[in-house]
């Protein structure tokens, strides 16, 4: 391995918020401003690393880091488009997520030990994001269905145990189906490094029947993560966690995990045709469809705000299965442009929630009567996010379906839009009414647990901005869709070199 | 230069939304008020000072005047790629729209916004941003050559338009609203399924009529359904008359001036125009519309609220326009003629109808029974409600004029008869709102100047009108003089009857409730969705029983462990018998595998 | 080969423990510093011996100048290499720990002699290169542990460890029939040299399967092969923390590790397929079953002990396995996995008991229902236990995760795709053991204010937790040259 | 003088397999020290009975080493053996006064 420049870029961006964790860890816990230092440093950095990145891969270099663990088994991480997409959303998202967790949690226990997990959660992220073989991703898989686990728990309720609990005995199992999976696939073919294009096409038809097999053991590992049903039961479970964690499981970190895997097994190790000829894409659109239409209907029936937007999240993250599970550049665009749309329109949600129940104490849908009022920025950046994800155009959410819905067209899979349709009536049976009380309602006399801050804005600094931040990310992902290294060019460039045009 | 103003036409309200609302991000949330703390009085009274909602509509208005047919804005890099560019259609669209918009700020700007008795203004800010926001949504529709604008502009105008309808917060309006709101998004659904297939049969994002002739049924259908909606076509029309009468004046102004025009907008845009004769389309679309015409009038007649009666006239009027776009798709030849006809009866209608509904509103608030302003109000309301029944020398007769070549062009000649009796219909409902309005209670309110201006300005344009189309054609005026003679004549003797028996005609009064079909549709939906509810309690019941027992199961795994077993195994006899015998195994496996005939 | 610089290693690893058992016992007073300055010299020795092994292959070496047939051999191929290192590492560690750990003279006293006795009869084994000194360090070995296990005096204590002792014996007298039986048959006890003449005599092979089976049946026993654990459990829970470490990190493996070699170096001509089986299904029983009792386990240490069990059932699948597979690199991996596996293991099971026992000296008891605080309020430790813990789970980065990739990697290539289920199996259960200890640190309890409490006794065990999680995983690749060149000489 | 060879081999086994049989089923640990003994005795039987090379040449050396050192093994092992029972016996009585 040459250790030059290229070679060291993806090992650093690693570190970056590897090595700030370990050091946090030692800290004392009352040191809070050193603390605090090293986390914005780690995400800085990583911000830095990252955009050099991205100008590489856009300027078509190669970046590479080997690290032989033993004979035939080696750590590689590299970075082409799609794992820039992934990366970048994560490194973005995670500074912001850092920011608000800091004004979070402040005065509350146990801070070493999170921020500590937290980073290392980060770095698994962007781990997972960057691997360039099946190895490597199983690995950081692990490593951050470990480095979630005491977030989640972090708590330390019994309730915050039970839903940890639940959620460990799920990624655990599936993260154990994906290894034999690997495996499987590493004895057909030794290593398996990602490739556009796949990497299965050479073999003959003879085993197409075991490579069925492990799609289904790979789909199975992958989709617990991504929270396709029936392997969604987690979710709503680890919605006990702090809001912060809440936000970066369901936007960057945990589900999109999983999507992600799903679109690497699907394009760079089985390659689409092998996949569509194999009749794999179509158990996945039909998993996709069931699990957008089913968590959507979950999700109305909830009156926990953070439920309802746990099993959106359930709902919304399939839109990435499907596109990829649609043959055909465009609704590959749209599969990939959701990924960060998502992200970033679910964060926002996210950090809106943790705002009423720190600011307001006002966790149910049922106690939001006039939050608008009380909250009108946080109320703002929520209904942005909620627009978003039932796709009223022009935020970001309308570019995915839109493609998701051409896509499916153009594949000549026009039940397609059957799902979206729905998918859509029911995002907005189960947003609108929260617009509806927000705004229109009169607020009670009193909330439940209302803090002040010494802030004349509506709540903390550290708590406001990130939403409205995120909420304008939503906005200009939309807006300025067809500019230059926006979302939707970068899926574009993906989906070209995917499919070689 | 002046294309940007196409850009401005549209951004410019958006601008205005967030300072117009009169939201206050810093304050002192200690000492906030419980009411409505965003707005503290003295700030208020400066928000206010402000005609927020009469400033949006300007920059429209100069486009439609300044910028030149053809002026196009391309801006690739905004949102999927847009494209404003300004063709005779959205022009005049734009024109009128802009105007009927104009009128409707100044009134809602200085006049009332509905809103809650005790506090008439307290939601005006509210009220102001979500009017700037379909304000906004509308001219961007007109304006973008690209389907994204335009379904952007749609979605967004619909969406906000629900805030107008709820204002008041009244439960009929909540419950229009309601209608409104999923009969809106059932709407753009279809309209997001129709333009996917259509962009991926045409290829394009700015479709000419000509790339649109390989258009499949089904996107037609979509198409057609999905802007029906808007344009209230039986039986799609629901929320129509609900949400006219819910929405505070200014709103219904709107809705029914221009938003439920943008449907024909849309149909001109999407559909192959003069391109290809789809008969089977054509047909059904013009009975569609001829249902329409001829459901909406009597039941308009029998109503109690003059803006019901206002909204079933509109219903009535975009059946006619319809009926004559179906006409055209079955015959393109009639294009040219059928398509300017279309746009400029939309365009005179939206005027006389914007113009009639703040017609109402200061029917009711400004100056006092039996005041000058009064009387002057009831006559130009009689004026305007000529217009639109199409009297000779109104500008409803020179709009109507221009649709008479392709109803006569039908192939079912019968097509003019029934319109004739329509317009004949069309007199008397209108008759019937001039008898309401006029016994419409007023009571007067302060500072009426500036909506009673903008008001006459409008009511100006609906007078002027004809001149600008068919100045110096007699043929023109005399337009259905004899159909709106007819009901004109039948009104009065309703009227003599009404005066003299008021008990004959009382009973039909009311017969039907506004949003006729929907009392009908109601306790189906109501039963349904009640069993429903039922069967999904029961569902939740079993599956939280089973989730319960599962979770039960973990934590009794995980929680408290069992003793020891392996007492059993630790006596000697026990495990010695297990050494040997595995000892035993063992040796035999080993001499088996060497054993002869065991390679 | 015979140069002295290069050979010494061989004989101070053992030497060097022995002398310092004997100074311990000679200056009571001083048994700590002693103690800790013995085991500092042995675990230099280890290096200094793995290092001569890397560098120039399989050491061997003849004592007083006879003739092998009677001298004492010693013998150091790479994968003997491996595990003295791992052997003496841990060592050290668990000395530094157990200068703080016992704290009445008595047993401190006690402590230190055996400890280095049992350090000595460890690398004597790894190292011995005929088949009469594997009996005897294994006897040594027997006795010293299960004195060492006794030493806390509670009675459960010593009934554990004498049925422990008792257990031994048994094992190793049977080893010694067998190894008689060996004599009869082929005059020699060099095991380089029986190992050709098996090789060379097919016809005696049922005298030669007789020894197999007597031997290989009473190291089973003392390896604690399922249903054969049955004394492990009490014995290694009772122990004091060090000793535990000490047993189930070692020992136990000394007794695989003989095994092993006779197997693959020994009786190879003989072992079939069939052989291989038993043994493997007993392990993969031994997965299971000791996973699940130490989900169910009440008490910390016992948890340990059980997961012992299993971790020990993992290296008996590898037999039918290295049977199915040619020579070749698949065997090298498999090999290496296996190794990989022993030393994660050792070293992961050995932090975990330090751990486990800095937990029971904080709490007073080590019930795991009622850890919670203590869990939290040390956060090192819990931390220490987490690494040990998933590296006996087999997540990534620990050894024993390519370890098991490895495995199952080849269980499918042979067609053996059962042990995939089992190897599954005990992962799953494994985790579920694990994090069921580990979801008690996080509770309501008051914030710890820093993460090392008692630094002596917590860096050992993050040391060697940290080792298994970190260094085995991402850089098991030595272990593959160390492998190839055992097997260029000697050996296999 | 083969047969006393075979008859001391034969001795060594049956001690091997009684001493065997009465180690696992008796309970008392003195037995159990005691038939342990035995059994071992029966494997050095065994190995003197394999250093015999006939009348003519002296006896192999070799197995008469394994059979002192284990002799030397076995002793120190009885000798752990019992201090660790009585303890336990100590133990046992201090319950039982207790």
């Amino acid at each position: 391995m040459s250790w030059d420049y290229a070679a060291l870029l993806p090992g650093a961006i690693v570190l970056s918020s590897l090595l700030p964790g370990v050091f946090i860890f030692l800290l004392q816990e009352e040191s809070h401003i050193l603390r605090t230092v090293l986390n914005l440093i780690g995400a800085v950095a990583k911000l830095v690393l990252v955009a050099l990145l991205i100008y590489g891969v856009w300027a078509g270099q190669v970046f590479e880091t080997r690290i032989a663990i033993a004979p035939g088994l080696t750590l590689v991480l590299n970075a082409d488009a799609l794992s820039v997409l992934f990366v970048t959303l994560s490194t973005v998202l995670w500074l912001v997520t850092t920011v608000y967790a800091i004004g979070y949690l402040e005065h509350s226990t146990n801070r070493s030990r999170f921020f500590g997990f937290f980073s290392l959660c980060v770095s698994a992220t962007v781990g997972i994001a960057l691997s360039g073989n099946l190895l490597t991703f199983v690995i950081f898989y692990e490593v951050l269905t470990l480095a979630t686990y005491p977030l989640v728990a972090h708590r330390g309720t019994p309730e915050a145990t039970r839903g940890a609990k639940i959620y460990l005995a799920y990624t655990l199992s599936g993260g154990l189906l994906l290894l034999v999976g690997a495996v499987w696939l590493r004895t057909l073919t030794g290593p398996v490094d990602f490739q556009e294009g796949g990497v299965l096409g050479h073999l003959s038809a003879d085993v197409h029947g075991q490579l069925v097999v492990i799609f289904a053991l790979l789909l199975a590992g992958l989709g617990v993560k991504a929270a396709l049903v029936p392997l969604h039961g987690w979710l709503p479970q680890s919605m006990v966690a702090p809001a912060p964690v809440s936000s970066l499981l369901h936007a960057v970190a945990v589900v999109k995990a999983g999507a992600f895997g799903i679109v690497r097994v699907v394009y760079d190790v089985y390659g689409v045709e092998l996949a569509s000829q194999l009749g794999l894409l179509a158990v996945l659109s039909v998993l996709a469809s069931f699990t957008i239409v089913y968590g959507s209907v979950m999700a109305m029936t909830q009156d926990g705000l953070k439920k309802r937007l746990a099993y959106s999240t359930v709902s919304q993250v399939s839109y990435i299965a499907l596109g990829t599970s649609l043959l055909g550049p465009v609704a590959t665009i749209g599969g990939l442009v959701h990924l960060v749309h998502q992200g970033i329109m679910k964060i926002t949600l996210f950090f809106c929630a943790g705002n009423y129940a720190e600011t307001l104490g006002v966790a149910n849908v049922s106690q939001m009567d006039g939050v608008g009022r009380r909250m009108p920025l946080t109320t703002l950046a929520f209904t942005v996010g909620a627009l978003g994800m039932i796709g009223i155009p022009p935020i970001a959410g309308f570019v995915s379906k839109w493609y998701l819905g051409l896509g499916g067209v153009e594949a000549g899979q026009h039940w397609v839009l059957l799902v979206l349709a729905s998918s859509t009536l029911l995002n907005a049976a189960y947003f609108l009414p929260i617009l509806y009380r927000a705004w229109f309602r009169a607020p009670p006399a009193a909330w439940p647990k209302e803090h002040h801050f010494h802030t004349r804005f509506e709540t903390m600094g550290a708590l406001l901005w990130p939403p409205v931040i995120t909420a304008v990310f939503c906005l200009l992902a939309g807006l300025l869709a067809a500019a230059p290294f926006s979302p939707l060019e970068w899926a574009r460039l993906i989906a070209e070199r995917e499919y070689g045009l | 230069m002046s294309a940007w103003l196409l850009l401005a036409a549209w951004a410019w309200p958006l601008l205005l939304v967030l300072p117009a609302s009169g939201v206050r991000f810093r304050q002192d949330w200690h000492t906030a008020s419980e009411a409505s703390p965003a707005l503290d009085p003295q700030r208020h009274a400066r928000h206010a000072a402000i005609p927020w909602a009469a400033l949006g509509a300007l920059p429209a208005l100069a486009a439609a005047l300044l910028v030149p047919v053809g002026g196009t804005l391309p801006l690739p890099w905004l949102f999927l790629g847009t494209h404003l560019a300004l063709d005779a259609t959205a022009q005049i669209y734009l024109a009128f729209t802009a105007l009927v918009w104009l009128a409707a700020g100044v009134y809602a700007a200085f006049g009332e916004r509905g809103g809650p008795p005790e506090a008439p203004t307290a939601r005006s800010g509210r009220f102001d941003a979500l009017f700037l926001l379909s304000m906004a949504g509308n001219f961007w529709l007109i304006v973008g050559a690209d389907l994204f604008s335009f379904y952007a502009g749609f979605a967004m105008m619909g969406i906000a338009a629900y805030g107008l309808v709820v204002h008041d917060g009244s439960p009929s309006a909540l419950w229009a609203g309601k209608v409104y709101l999923v009969m809106a998004l059932l709407g753009e659904v279809a309209l997001f399924a129709g333009l996917v297939m259509l962009v991926s049969e045409a290829g394009t994002t700015q479709p000419t009529p000509a790339d649109l002739t390989g258009l499949n049924n089904a996107a037609i259908a979509l198409l057609l359904g999905g802007l029906g909606v808007k344009a209230g076509l039986v039986p799609l029309h629901l929320w129509l008359p609900l949400a006219h009468p819910a929405a505070p004046v200014p709103a219904s102004a709107v809705l029914s001036g221009t938003m439920i025009k943008v449907a024909l907008l849309g149909w001109l845009r999407f559909l192959p125009v003069g391109e290809l004769a789809l008969p089977g389309w054509g047909h059904w679309l013009t009975l569609a519309g001829l249902a329409t015409m001829t459901l909406a009038l009597p039941i308009g007649l029998v109503q109690r609220d003059p803006k019901v009666i206002l909204a079933y006239s509109s219903i009535a009027k975009m059946g006619l326009m319809i009926t004559v776009l179906g006409l055209v798709l079955v015959q393109p030849a009639l294009a040219p003629v059928g398509v300017a006809g279309i746009v400029f009866y939309a365009a005179q209608h939206g005027l006389a109808k914007g113009g009639l509904f703040l017609g109402v509103g200061l029917r009711k608030h400004a100056g006092a029974a039996g005041s000058m302003t009064q009387a002057l109000i009831l006559g130009v309301l009689v004026f305007l409600a000529l217009a639109l029944a199409g009297a000779p020398f109104t500008s409803g007769a020179a709009a109507k004029y221009d649709l008479k070549p392709v109803l006569d062009a039908a192939e079912w000649t019968w097509i003019g008869a029934v319109v004739a009796v329509t317009a004949v219909g069309t007199a008397l409902l209108m008759a019937r709102f001039v008898w309401v309005t006029w016994r419409l209670p007023p009571h007067a309110e302060p500072h009426w100047l500036w909506p009673v201006a903008a008001w006459g300005l409008l009511a100006a344009l609906v007078a002027l009108f004809p001149f600008a189309i068919a100045f110096g054609q007699p043929a023109v005026w005399l337009t259905n003089a004899l159909p709106v003679g007819i009901g004109v004549g039948i009104a009065a003797a309703a009227a003599l009857i009404a005066a003299l028996q008021p008990k004959l005609l009382a009973p039909f009064i009311g017969l039907i409730p506004p949003g006729d079909l929907l009392a009908l549709v109601m306790p189906l939906l109501r039963a349904l969705r009640q069993t429903g509810e039922v069967f999904i309690a029961d569902l939740k019941q079993v599956w939280g029983r089973v989730q319960h027992r599962a979770l039960r199961a973990f934590e009794r795994v995980f929680g408290s462990p069992a003793g020891d077993v392996e007492r059993g195994l630790r006596q000697w006899p026990v495990a010695g018998v297990l050494w040997v015998g595995i000892s035993a195994v063992l040796l035999l496996l080993l001499l088996a595998a060497r054993a002869p005939g065991a390679g | 080969m015979s140069d002295p610089l290069m050979t010494a290693p061989l004989v101070l690893c053992i030497a060097l423990p022995l002398l310092g058992a004997l100074l311990v016992t000679a200056l009571p007073r001083w048994s700590v510093s002693l103690g800790i300055v013995s085991a500092l010299a042995t675990a230099g020795a280890a290096v200094a011996l793995t290092a001569a092994v890397w560098q120039q292959g399989t050491l061997h070496l003849i004592l007083g100048g006879w003739d092998a047939t009677l001298a004492i051999a010693l013998h150091a191929d790479g994968l003997a290499a491996a595990l003295i290192l791992m052997v003496n590492l841990v060592g050290l560690g668990i000395s530094v720990y157990a200068t703080d750990y016992f704290h009445d003279r008595l047993r401190v006293g006690a402590f230190w002699p055996l400890w280095l006795l049992l350090w000595a009869a460890l690398n004597g084994l790894f190292l011995a290169g005929d088949l009469f000194n594997l009996y005897v360090m294994l006897e040594l070995l027997g006795i010293a542990a299960a004195a060492l296990g006794a030493l806390t005096g509670n009675r459960d204590a010593v009934a554990a460890n004498l049925r422990y002792l008792l257990v031994g014996l048994l094992g190793s007298i049977s080893y010694l029939l067998g190894v008689a039986l060996l004599y009869t048959a082929h005059g020699t006890l060099d095991l380089g040299l029986v190992a050709q003449r098996i090789a060379a005599a097919p016809e005696l092979f049922a005298v030669d399967a007789a020894a197999m089976t007597l031997m290989v049946a009473g190291l089973a026993l003392k390896a604690a092969l399922f249903p054969l654990h049955f004394w492990l459990p009490p014995a290694h829970a009772n122990a004091p923390a060090p000793v535990s470490a000490a047993l189930s990190a070692l020992v136990v493996k000394a007794a695989f590790y003989l095994i092993l070699r006779l197997w693959l170096d020994l009786f190879w001509p003989i072992t079939g397929m069939a052989a291989a089986m038993l043994l493997a299904s007993l392990g993969a029983v031994a997965i299971v079953w000791g996973s699940w009792r130490a989900l169910r386990a009440e008490r910390l240490k016992l948890l340990a002990a059980y997961s012992t069990v299993a971790q020990i059932g993992y290296l008996f699948l590898f037999l039918p396995l290295l049977t199915a597979t040619p020579p070749g690199p698949a065997r090298d991996d498999l090999l290496a996995a296996l190794l990989l596996m022993a030393l994660t293991h050792g070293f992961a099971k050995a932090g975990f008991f330090l751990a486990a026992g800095l937990v029971q000296t904080h709490a007073g008891h080590d019930r795991i229902d009622d850890l919670g605080g203590t869990a939290q309020r040390l956060p090192a430790t819990t931390f220490a236990i987490a690494m040990a813990g998933s590296a006996l789970i087999g997540l990534p980065p620990s050894g024993s995760f390519i370890g098991k990739w490895l495995l199952m990697q080849s269980a499918i290539a042979t067609g053996q795709w059962w042990w995939v289920v089992v190897v599954t199996t005990g992962s799953l259960l494994a985790s579920a053991y694990v994090f069921r200890v580990l979801s008690r640190a996080f509770g309501l309890e008051p914030t710890p204010v820093r993460f090392v409490t008692d630094a002596r006794a917590e860096v050992p065990a993050l040391t060697l937790a940290l080792v298994s999680v970190a260094v085995l995983g991402l850089a098991s690749g030595p272990l593959w040259r160390l492998l190839e060149l055992g097997s260029a000489g000697g050996g296999a | 003088m083969l047969t006393a060879q075979f008859l001391y081999g034969g001795a060594g086994l049956a001690l091997f397999v009684l001493g065997l049989w009465s180690f696992l089923v008796h309970e008392p640990l003195l037995r159990k020290i005691i038939a342990l003994n035995i059994t071992g005795a029966g494997v050095f039987h065994v190995l003197i009975a394999i250093a015999y090379r006939g009348d003519a040449a002296p006896p192999d050396p070799v197995p008469h080493a394994l059979v002192l050192t284990g002799i030397v093994v076995a002793v120190s092992a009885t000798a752990l053996a019992l201090m660790l029972g009585a303890r336990l016996q100590d133990a046992e009585d201090e319950d039982r006064s207790r």
